[in-house]
């Protein structure tokens, strides 16, 4: 039984101009203690779908259609019908959010403890010893000094300490599902590697599952079990993480894959991808990737593709040309994808 | 993006000595103290020079007109010797000299003499009125905040709704009104052409037979009598208060601190109060001391216009009158009276928002 | 051969409100003609602020700045102003590297008139279009007349670079100059760079704090590495990446996630001996970064500042230890 | 392409400019119907003012079987405690105060320009002197600040009161320019025009403040609001010498002659204070629809 699974959820959000559709007949499922990478980059609609997952979407957002069912001992529900009690217990106690901008998500003008306290009391936990126990345990689970932590105000803690610190509050309640936005973007590379390990001790230690959501795709080869790409708000590709590596089907998964050099091993075949992304509100017809995609035909122009199994039922790309794909890639064997186009 | 690189300063010019000014201006805290004693010195400094050096002076023409009234019997030097007595001024020192006792007096509250009743000390004088304007203005600024932040609050949030518009397009319709003309319509309407409120008997701090004291007689009557400029000075800052806090909450509803409060269940309640009203406050602390500069000065022509008897009311009398002395005094005092309240709202802000004052940055 | 530009012993102090710091401390670098290097740290390394003492807008407090052999901060008038228009920086951020109120034309024929290269409206038109065609935004008619918001983050950042070829630059200092352009087009912004040093002998500085990016960057060329103001190794790139030197550079490159699973997961960790980066308002004594180096010896690294020097191995490095092993090294080899 | 517009690209910036740049503000504000409000009584106001008296004759003869009419065909809006005219008194009182009132705004929007941008710019000592004497400034209780000096010095002439409410009221706004200046001065573009050698004529005039104008435009509008409210106060108040009409004077009239407390006399009395209303609600609209389109932030999601 999945914890998330969601399905055909789209999700628009008004302008001036007109609705953009920024998230559109995403599917997907999260198994118990599994990580998943949302991987996209500017406008492809990831964070939109992160923040959709626990209704917390902007002012002039819709959900226009879809699922979001959450299980919990056997007990389904589609959080798009919480009521707000039950979607203000939802948040947090049941899915935790660790946001992008880590280093604004803290009141400015309230001590850390304040913010733990209030965390706490929000989801009945009022008897602030007990609170204040918990805290110390969480801020020694992420190597932090609690004496020193709790009382300090937010811009009198460095960008990793804030990271930590936010990390411990996600889980306080021992949620099911901890979602990040991009949670390493902003941090120096030894911070960086230092929330990495973390997140991978804490995972095992505690069981959650996890989604997270980058442009990175280290940080899904550090940390993912599965993978999805996105573009222009829909899902390319889905596959583990193996098989996106060094299997991908998609041309855009080929392209990004390409276009990210590394620090060890050969350089191999590294280039960018052609042109830019679409513009949301007017997409071209058909693949909206094909107009950057060297391996389109016509056939591609005509019809948005569907995502279909290829190699495997578990590997997903929503490409009609992921045979021809598969043969320009070659060997399947564990090598990255610049070295096998070298 | 080396940290470093927003200091702007170089090492050099932090250990010359003759930026110490300069280094205590950008401290928050030592800045008020120094921009309060040296708006205070500036304005007395600006009367000095005012009443004493200009051409035609008042000096001058206090000096002429005793000359004038006593028909000749007066010389120039005793005329001198009087007004000197009436300004509280040595005129026959050297001007620095002048200038230091001028100072020496005001530290001791010795304003000088009215011209008018004789004897009777400036000091004295504004010391009977000013708590009535302080008591009407305090209480209609109070008021006019706390309802303006709470409407302006209300409207952030239910942003585009009716309420929303007819919230804030009504405070920005009454703030573009000026408050002696509300005044004027008031009296106008709700008291010619409508007989609603009987004016005369408001007019004055207090009624005549009545007893000062803390009894409940004495503290209703002073309410109504103050209860028209207390209604002008609401109205006439309430519309900037709704706007400025509108628009404070609308920012804050955007900082990613308050969908990360939400994301983690917070009640609205508590998102409302600490995380998003509480901000959003902030700037206005600052603008709240600079309104009660404002509201002081204008508060001249509401009491002219109410009769009610405050400062306002005596700096026009003095005014009229040329009793320079009274006009010189009230302007001090009410300097004074305006900074500390922006040194106190100052040393509020530090307090409310521990980003200020506090040393910056535990290493990590 | 001398260098075109070089920083011999440069020093960068700042005030702030807590103290003064010394955001760069002796940094020397010598660059020629052409070449395309980059400097790499984290933040609070001054890495930015060396960037900025190359472009002389910020005047060093220690130390020489030299253009063709001469003190940049010596000259004055014509010189100076020769020497600002001879170096250009290349900003970060897209968004706020362009004038919003401004047309691409009228950002790219300011200089254009001010430097006497154009005369007439027709020159200036000539110019840009082929300025446009130099940074690859083809075809220029559809971008002399817009604004930068019409323009998408990589547009914006190639008119910046056309921006800083209108006075055709002897050097041009790019900082983090990728890293806010999406993923899938910055190998594309990189090799128009690296355009520029191959066909019109610009030499070349990117400043990141990505490691791959400057691998590939400086894939010919070299990488430097900074720490807490220092230049702890400049090194060939190969060399750096493969065999790092410094401990810091070791753990650098050890600590990098990378976009390979079975790379990244099974890399061997350079365990540090503390998490925390000391303050520069209070710097360790010595080497500072002796309280984190795992090979820290006591009585040394905390008590001598390493000085940059030049080991076997196409590279120079800041390190007691590391100095004292390779050089041993090699001696032991001849012996 | 069209390569003509081009081949004067500035002529061509200034023509296309200003008009593709007035047609679409117009449409912007169209959707704001107070600001459009705002827009159309300021337009009138400013014809009412300085065109209408060319068109109108002027009549100051008091006529004292007429005092306190109500409105009538002749008199539209009734005669004043002398029988004169209310409209027509209306129609010429409001070029000397709306010409001060501006008149001031620029004043002070001049000093806040230039010394804020000096300030910032410069930096160092002299930006620490002029932050140090706007603050003070700043705090001073200028409306009592400004009894005083009208007692004193007793301006006679217009250009005067003009000056010296300009230099009351120029703290606030100088601050804001200041830290706008400071801002824009740190921003990457300024650099590059500094690395480039544009030279500072270039940056402060076509870098730095083309970027403020609209800013600038908004704070000039509310310093006119400013600049009024301080005019018809001290002018009501009887303060500076009685001369001419202007609606300040009705008004010092209409109390010093108990007109207020007559029931027959509302037109007159009405009439300077819908006037003055009017034109500042259709400033201070005006401003708010320019925030409005200037600032998408607040801008509503319609």
């Amino acid at each position: 039984m999945p914890v998330l699974s969601v399905r055909d959820l789209s999700i628009d959000y008004t302008t001036r101009k007109g609705p953009v559709h920024a998230v559109r007949d995403v599917s997907f499922e999260l198994e118990q203690s599994e990580t998943l990478a949302i991987i996209g980059e500017s406008g492809s609609g990831k964070t939109t779908l992160a923040v959709g997952l626990i209704r917390l979407s902007p002012r002039g957002t819709k959900v226009t259609s879809g699922e979001i069912l959450y299980t919990k001992k056997g007990l389904t529900t589609d959080v798009r019908t919480l009521d707000d009690d039950d979607l203000r217990e939802y948040r947090w106690a049941e899915a935790a959010m660790v946001f992008q901008a880590a280093l604004n998500s803290f009141n400015p003008v309230i001590s850390i403890w304040e913010q733990f306290n209030d965390t706490a009391r929000a989801h009945g936990m009022k008897d602030s010893r007990r609170v204040r126990d918990r805290a110390d345990e969480l801020l020694d689970l992420v190597h932090l000094d609690a004496k020193r932590v709790l009382p300090a105000f937010p811009h009198e803690l460095s960008g990793g300490m804030k990271q930590r610190v936010l990390i411990a509050l996600a889980l306080m309640l021992e949620p099911q599902l901890v979602i990040l936005d991009e949670p390493t973007t902003a941090l120096d590379i030894l911070t960086q590697r230092s929330i990495i390990d973390l997140l991978k001790q804490l995972r095992e230690r505690l069981g959650f599952s996890m989604i997270f959501i980058s442009h990175d795709l280290s940080i899904a080869a550090e940390l993912a079990d599965r993978m999805i790409t996105m573009y222009a708000g829909r899902v390319v590709e889905e596959a583990n993480v193996d098989d996106m590596f060094y299997r991908p089907r998609h041309p855009y998964s080929v392209g990004l894959l390409r276009a990210v050099p590394r620090v060890s091993g050969a350089l191999g075949s590294v280039a960018s991808i052609p042109g830019s992304p679409p513009d949301l509100m007017r997409l071209p017809k058909g693949c909206s990737y094909a107009p950057r995609c060297p391996y389109a035909i016509d056939e591609c122009r005509a019809a948005d593709p569907p995502l279909i199994p290829v190699d495997t039922p578990r590997h997903q790309a929503a490409c009609i040309r992921w045979k021809h794909v598969a043969e320009v890639l070659g060997s399947n064997a564990e090598v990255p994808v610049a070295e096998k186009l070298a | 993006m080396t940290t470093a690189v927003a200091a702007k300063d170089q090492v050099r010019t932090a250990m010359d000595p003759r930026r110490y000014l300069g280094d205590a201006w950008r401290r928050p805290i030592s800045r008020a103290v120094v921009k309060a004693l040296l708006t205070i010195w500036v304005t007395t400094t600006l009367t000095f020079v005012l009443i004493r050096l200009m051409p035609g002076s008042p000096v001058e023409l206090k000096i002429d007109e005793l000359i004038q009234t006593s028909n000749g019997s007066l010389s120039y030097e005793d005329a001198k010797a009087i007004a000197s007595g009436l300004f509280a001024i040595n005129l026959n020192a050297p001007l620095h000299e002048q200038y230091l006792s001028f100072i020496w007096n005001l530290l001791h509250l010795d304003l000088g003499n009215s011209f008018l009743s004789s004897g009777t000390g400036v000091t004295s004088i504004i010391v009977a009125v000013l708590p009535w304007t302080l008591f009407s203005v305090g209480t209609g600024l109070l008021l006019s905040f706390g309802v303006g932040i709470g409407l302006g609050l209300l409207a952030a949030y239910r942003r585009d709704s009716l309420l929303d518009r007819v919230v804030s397009t009504g405070g920005s319709l009454i703030s573009s009104i000026p408050n002696y003309l509300l005044a004027l319509l008031m009296i106008l309407f709700l008291g010619v052409q409508w007989h609603l409120v009987n004016f005369t008997s408001m007019r004055g701090a207090y009624s005549s037979g009545m007893q000062p004291g803390f009894t409940p007689a004495f503290i209703g009557d002073i309410f109504y009598h103050a209860s028209l400029p207390i209604t002008i000075y609401f109205l006439s800052q309430i519309g900037h208060w709704i706007l400025s806090m509108r628009s404070a909450t609308l920012s804050a509803l955007e900082e990613d601190y308050v969908t990360a409060a939400r994301a983690r269940g917070l009640s609205d309640g508590r998102i409302r109060t600490a995380y998003v009203g509480r901000n959003a406050v902030l700037p206005l602390v600052t603008q709240l001391a600079i309104s009660v500069g404002f509201i002081v000065g204008g508060a001249a022509v509401i009491e002219q216009i109410f009769a009610y008897q405050g400062v306002g009311l005596r700096l026009l009398a003095a005014v009229t009158q040329r009793d320079y002395p009274v006009i010189q005094g009230i302007v001090i005092l009410t300097t004074v009276t305006v900074v500390v309240a922006n040194l106190a709202a100052d040393l509020l802000y530090s307090k409310l928002d521990p980003r200020i004052g506090r040393a910056g940055g535990a290493t990590g | 051969m001398t260098a075109l530009i070089e920083l011999d012993h440069v020093s960068r102090a700042f005030a702030t409100p807590a103290g003064a710091i010394t955001a760069v401390d002796a940094v020397s670098l010598a660059l020629g003609r052409g070449e395309a290097m980059c400097l790499v740290g984290e933040s609070g390394c001054g890495k930015t602020t060396t960037g900025r003492l190359l472009t002389g807008l910020l005047r060093p407090t220690g130390g020489r700045l030299l253009y063709e052999g001469k003190d940049v901060w010596l000259t004055k008038g014509a010189d100076l102003a020769r020497f600002r228009r001879a170096v250009q920086l290349v900003h970060q951020d897209p968004y706020a590297s362009l004038n919003p109120t401004r047309t691409v034309f009228q950002t790219l024929s300011a200089p254009l008139y001010r430097h006497k290269k154009a005369n007439s409206s027709r020159q200036a038109l000539a110019a840009v279009t082929e300025l446009l065609k130099r940074v690859d935004l083809t075809p220029p008619e559809n971008f002399v007349t817009k604004y930068p918001h019409q323009l998408s983050g990589g547009q914006r950042q190639r008119v910046a670079i056309a921006r800083a070829l209108t006075v055709d630059p002897k050097v041009i200092v790019a900082d983090e100059a990728v890293s806010m352009v999406d993923v899938s087009i910055r190998i594309s912004l990189l090799n128009l760079l690296l355009a520029l040093a191959k066909e019109f002998g610009v030499t070349i500085v990117l400043i990141t704090h990505d490691l791959a990016v400057a691998r590939y960057f400086a894939r010919r060329g070299r990488i430097g590495v900074m720490y807490l103001g220092r230049m702890v190794e400049l090194a060939d790139t190969e060399a750096l990446v493969t065999d790092p030197a410094h401990p810091y550079s070791a753990a650098l490159i050890a600590a990098i996630p990378e976009a390979d699973p079975d790379i990244t997961r099974s890399k061997t960790r350079v365990e540090l001996r503390s998490a925390e980066i000391p303050s520069l308002l209070s710097l360790p004594p010595g080497c500072t970064f002796h309280p984190r180096c795992p090979l820290s010896e006591a009585g040394l690294c905390d008590v001598k500042i390493p000085e940059l020097l030049a080991i076997p191995g196409a590279r120079e490095v800041a390190c007691h230890v590391a100095v004292r092993e390779r050089t041993g090294a090699r001696a032991a080899v001849t012996a | 392409m069209t390569t003509a517009i081009l081949a004067r690209p500035t002529l061509g910036q200034r023509l296309a400019g200003p008009w593709h740049a007035s047609v679409e503000f117009l449409r912007l504000l169209s959707r704001r119907p107070v600001g459009l409000a705002g827009f159309i009584g300021i337009v009138f106001f400013l014809l009412l003012a300085f065109v209408a008296p060319l068109f109108v004759p002027f009549q100051n003869d008091p006529s004292l079987v007429d005092i306190y009419q109500t409105p009538s065909a002749a008199h539209p809006l009734g005669t004043d405690f002398q029988g004169k005219d209310v409209l027509n008194q209306i129609v010429f009182g409001g070029r000397d105060i709306l010409t001060v009132a501006i008149l001031a705004a620029l004043v002070s929007t001049v000093i806040a320009i230039t010394f804020g941008s000096i300030a910032a710019i410069i930096g160092g000592r002299i930006d620490t002197t002029i932050l140090a004497i706007t603050d003070v400034v700043l705090t001073l209780p200028k409306l009592v600040l400004l009894i005083a000096v009208a007692a004193i010095l007793r301006p006679t002439s217009f250009v005067f009161l003009a000056v010296i409410l300009g230099l009351i009221q120029w703290s606030s706004l100088l601050r804001q320019i200041r830290a706008q200046v400071l801002s824009l001065k740190e921003r990457d573009y300024v650099e590059a025009a500094r690395s480039l050698d544009l030279g500072l004529i270039h940056i402060v005039f076509r870098e730095i403040l083309p970027t403020m104008r609209s800013y600038i435009a908004i704070h000039f509008i509310f310093a006119t609001t400013d600049a009024m409210y301080a005019q018809v106060f001290i002018v009501f108040l009887g303060l500076v010498p009685v001369s001419g009409s202007n609606w300040g004077i009705m008004l010092y009239f209409a109390q010093g002659q108990g007109a207020l407390f007559f029931r027959d006399s509302i037109w007159y009395i009405l009439s300077p204070i819908l006037a003055i209303t009017l034109v500042q609600l259709s400033l201070v609209s005006f401003a708010s629809a320019l925030e409005d389109i200037f600032n998408p932030r607040l801008r509503g999601s319609a």
